[in-house]
């Protein structure tokens, strides 16, 4: 055994299990959050991988630029996954902007 | 400093960083500098082309200083650089007719536009100049993201759809593409076009098969093939008129070089060929078939340009000298040909919100020289002598014939039929229905005339005088077919 | 449902692929590929420690070069699908509420910190892990710092456009003077100095540079557009 | 441990592509599928990472100590590539939003079978 192990098979388990909550959670913002997560679980990966460079690069772009983004486009959105349906919603939307 | 490939990607990218900074100093210098660049790629096109020509070889650019394994390197044979000749002239003559297109966009607007038209034609200039496979990659991302932005650049159509399901689908494909680079270079430990096909032979044949499959698919979708295509039709449509010629007319000839180069250079696969046939024959009967139903013009002009492709691909695939010779003949009277349709349409159905067909009823009385443009594309791209097409598909036919495909001569005559019946519903309706529809009309402007008629010209002179390019397009055949030679052109020149 | 079993049969077919694929890669093995050579030279003709800077600079430059390049489209692309014209009297409001006093501090104070960190990770980009995109990602999430603790915070995109239009020329100047000198496109012609000294490499540490401060304005434009047009009225104009 | 190594990395990275193919495929939310091709492509990058390595390789970067041993580093070209392919994706994420804010902005929701043209 190796002292990499455990902390790998947490790496992987933070990975996926973030990617599959990512795609599952109903809440959008959760979800973006999730993706970062992901980003961060590769960029460990990648420093693993003997790829600092890589590493930084994901931390930089994946982990906090793609997040912020995300993240401001669900601001001038919505965070719900299902928008109930239209015409409902259109009225509740108008009043959810306006806060 | 002496004229290399190098210009064509350098300039036209230095320009695109320029532009902001000259519409300070005067707004008109954000239109003419692409127009400028354009000219200069014509006019140094013309000279590599003769010195390519007569001294007959083949010009290797290295990059960075590092010899072609190791570095990065162009590669202007006869193939590509007709192929790159073809894109700058026709980028040319599209800006002339861009240039006054839709003045009352705003001017952030316009510098944009400009910029991103500019940069779609270099993108596709770099997939074609290339030797190297993942800079082929890298160039049709340039192209990609040129095309999703100009596809959304209108506001008032809905470009911002047609654009996302264009996005999904590149996406789609750049993974392919990029997993398929991935595999090869784990397996030939390169990424340099002619090393890899130098190695390939030795690969396992399952990664080989799995390779071939990727970029198949991959470039698949880039050159409109069968049943990847959906996106085609939406953003002809959606987006604006003169970047709906440069799809026609540039951005598919790319990723039909792309498909081709894999194929015949790098992989030395046979059955593919056949496969080739197969797709290249549903693309074009599915895609005629249903042209003819389209009750709109450019998603009728978008359904026939991808037959078109098919009918290329069916060429290619029977891989004689005489079909790619006519494959290539095909490729330059399609560019020209529907690039020209694309620009005169674009104003028959100007203010037209639907852009319906049945709004052009008799439009050949109020807009004399636009509607006789069309309908010598129109004759043209149907293959009627004595224009252009006839030609190429009259080659495509004879290479059939050569090659005893009984079954392929009778499909392509079929979807001809086709063909001619819904370019000719058109033209029945453009002249010989009383106008009843009460759309205005808009007359083109005259550097749009102009660019129009120099379209029309070389497509009446080619189809008059086939002999002025068919030299070249011979040239660029034998130079495609040869395998070898182009291995050995690109590796030599460093090992010295 | 039949949607969910069609989905489900395309997932299997393609994770049935990938695996079938993947698991013939071999993993952890010795290289033999051009990799060798960029790793025998880099050290001893370029004098550059970090061989991903010399291959991502200098060997394959022109892939950075269009990688540039496509950021930038991006961002044009970018403030293009997101134009409105400006009605009459309207104003660009960004941030809805003020931050609260103990971000504004924190972020005047982090601000520097972090510019100059990132300008430390492109300036040593062929000495230490990172480089040009990495710092330039490192600056433009400081702006983001300040754009979103100040209201009032104005990215003057007049002064971003010359920076990234003067980093991108030198990018693409640097290559010429190459070509002009009669060597080939982006071909180094400086000195190349000492291995692991500052000074060293030639002109990657130029290109870098550049990279860096083009990265970093395309970014932060980016995040400006995007955030600029987070406005309550935006909505049924077109 | 190299055992485990292998089957960790690579059954992470094709799990992503697989899961993020899942929310292209079936997601009917135009943010849910940038999420999803944004995972497809963190699951190509770290393939493409785990192909340059090395066992016990050490990362490319030559400090006087390891100048000796070239041998044992790993392999620089796709790391190069990842770092152009990372950048590219980004573009790519950052053009997909812009276009779902402009979708929403005109239809009023991100819901795919709302916005007529999508479907097909």
């Amino acid at each position: 055994m190796n002292w990499l192990v455990i902390p790998v098979f947490a790496l992987v388990i933070l990975t996926i299990g973030s990617a599959i909550y990512a795609v599952i959670s109903k809440n959008l913002l959760y979800a973006v959050v999730a993706t970062g997560l992901v980003s961060l679980g590769l960029s460990l990966f990648f420093f693993i991988l003997q790829a600092p460079d890589v590493a930084l690069t994901e931390a930089a772009i994946g982990v906090a630029l793609t997040t912020i983004i995300f993240i401001i486009t669900i601001r001038n959105t919505t965070d719900k996954e299902k928008c109930c349906d239209k015409k409902t919603s259109y009225v509740e939307m108008k009043k959810g902007d306006d806060k | 400093m002496v004229i290399s490939p190098v210009h064509y990607i350098a300039l036209p990218l230095m320009a695109a960083f320029l532009i902001p900074l000259f519409g300070k100093l005067n707004k008109n210098l954000v239109r003419l500098i692409p127009g400028l660049v354009l000219l200069y790629l014509s006019y140094i096109s013309v000279i590599l082309m003769t010195q390519v020509i007569t001294k007959d070889t083949t010009i290797i650019e290295i990059i960075a200083g590092w010899s072609p394994p190791w570095g990065i390197n162009l590669v202007f044979s006869p193939f590509t650089g007709f192929l790159v000749s073809l894109f700058s002239f026709l980028g040319f003559i599209i800006w002339i007719y861009t240039y006054n297109f839709k003045p009352e966009v705003d001017y952030a607007q316009t510098q944009k536009f400009y910029v991103l038209f500019m940069m779609l034609i270099t993108g596709a200039i770099g997939v074609v100049l290339t030797g190297d496979i993942f800079n082929l990659f890298v160039f049709l991302e340039i192209t990609a993201i040129s095309a999703y932005s100009l596809t959304a650049f209108y506001r008032e159509r809905d470009g911002a759809e047609a654009a996302f399901k264009y996005l999904l689908i590149g996406s789609f494909a750049s993974f392919l593409i990029l997993l398929a680079i991935l595999i090869l270079y784990t397996q030939v430990g390169t990424l340099n076009m002619a090393e890899i096909a130098q190695r390939v032979p030795d690969m396992n044949p399952y990664m080989k098969g799995v390779i071939l499959i990727l970029f198949f698919v991959g470039f698949g979708i880039e050159a409109e093939m069968f049943p990847l295509n959906g996106w085609v039709p939406d953003v002809y449509t959606q987006a604006p008129g003169p970047i709906g010629a440069i799809f026609a007319g540039i951005v598919v000839k790319a990723g039909v070089y792309a498909l081709i180069r894999i194929i015949f250079t790098l992989f030395d696969v046979v059955e593919v060929l056949q496969l080739l046939v197969v797709m290249g024959l549903i693309t074009m009967a599915v895609a005629e078939v249903i042209a003819m139903r389209q009750g709109r013009l450019k998603r009728m002009l978008a359904y026939s340009s991808i037959g078109q492709m098919g009918l290329v691909l069916v060429a290619f695939g029977i891989g004689t000298h005489e079909a790619v010779f006519a494959a290539i003949f095909l490729m330059f009277n399609h560019a020209i040909i529907k690039g020209m349709l694309f620009l005169s349409a674009t104003y028959l159905v100007y203010h037209s919100k639907e852009k319906n067909i049945s709004d052009l009823d008799g439009i050949g009385k109020l807009m004399p020289f636009t509607a006789f443009l069309f309908a010598l594309g129109s004759l043209a791209i149907v293959g009627l002598p004595p224009f252009a097409g006839f030609w190429s598909k009259l080659y495509i036919l004879m290479a059939a014939a050569d090659a005893r495909l009984i079954a392929v001569i009778a499909i392509i005559l079929v979807v001809s039929v086709i063909e001619i019946v819904y370019y000719f519903r058109v033209l029945h309706r453009i002249y010989f229905k009383e106008r009843i529809s009460t759309v205005e009309i808009k007359i083109p402007s005259f550097n749009a005339k102009f660019a129009m008629l120099i379209l029309a010209l070389v497509i009446v002179i080619i189809g008059v005088y086939p002999d002025l390019i068919s030299g070249l397009i011979e040239r660029a055949a034998t130079d495609l077919l040869d395998k070898q030679h182009y291995i050995q052109s690109v590796l030599s020149v460093g090992r010295n | 449902m039949i949607k969910r079993i069609i989905v489900f049969l395309i997932l299997a077919t393609i994770g049935y692929f990938l695996v079938g694929v993947v698991s013939q890669i071999p993993f952890g093995e010795d290289r033999n590929n051009v990799g060798d050579y960029y790793i025998e030279k880099t050290p001893t003709e370029l004098k550059v420690s970090n061989a991903v800077t010399a291959i991502v600079v200098n060997y394959r430059g022109f892939d950075t070069l269009g990688e540039v390049t496509v950021l930038f489209l991006a961002a044009t692309g970018l403030s293009s699908i997101m134009y409105r014209r400006r009605r009459k009297g309207e104003k660009q409001i960004r941030a809805k509420l003020p931050s609260s006093r103990i971000i504004q501090i924190g972020s005047q104070i982090l601000f520097p910190l972090i510019v100059l960190l990132g300008a430390y990770v492109f300036i040593h980009g062929h000495l230490s892990p990172g480089g040009g995109f990495q710092g330039g990602a490192i600056i433009a999430t400081a702006t983001l710092l300040m754009l979103i603790s100040y209201r009032k915070f104005k990215v003057n995109h007049n002064v971003i456009s010359w920076i990234e239009s003067i980093a991108g020329v030198v990018f693409v100047t640097v290559g010429f003077v190459g070509l002009i000198l009669g060597m080939t496109f982006l071909e180094n012609f400086l000195p190349t100095g000492e291995l692991n000294d500052l000074l060293s490499g030639g002109i990657i540490g130029i290109i870098y540079v550049a990279v860096g401060f083009k990265v970093a304005s395309e970014l932060a434009g980016v995040i400006d557009t995007v955030l600029l047009n987070n406005r309550p009225e935006a909505k049924n104009e077109n | 441990m190299n055992e485990f190594l292998t089957i960790s990395i690579y059954g992470t990275a094709v799990a992503l592509m697989l899961i993020g193919f899942y929310a292209v495929l079936a997601k009917k939310n135009l943010l849910k599928i940038v999420i999803g091709l944004s995972i497809v492509d963190s699951g190509l990058h770290l393939l493409f990472v785990a192909i340059g390595y090395v066992n016990n390789g050490t990362a490319p970067i030559f400090s006087p100590e390891v100048l000796g041993s070239t041998q044992a580093m790993v392999d620089p070209v796709p790391q190069a590539l990842v770092l152009t392919a990372i950048v590219i994706g980004f573009a790519v994420t950052a053009v997909a939003l812009s276009l779902v804010i402009r979708l929403y902005r005109h239809h009023n929701t991100a819901a795919i079978d709302e916005i007529k043209n999508l479907k097909w």
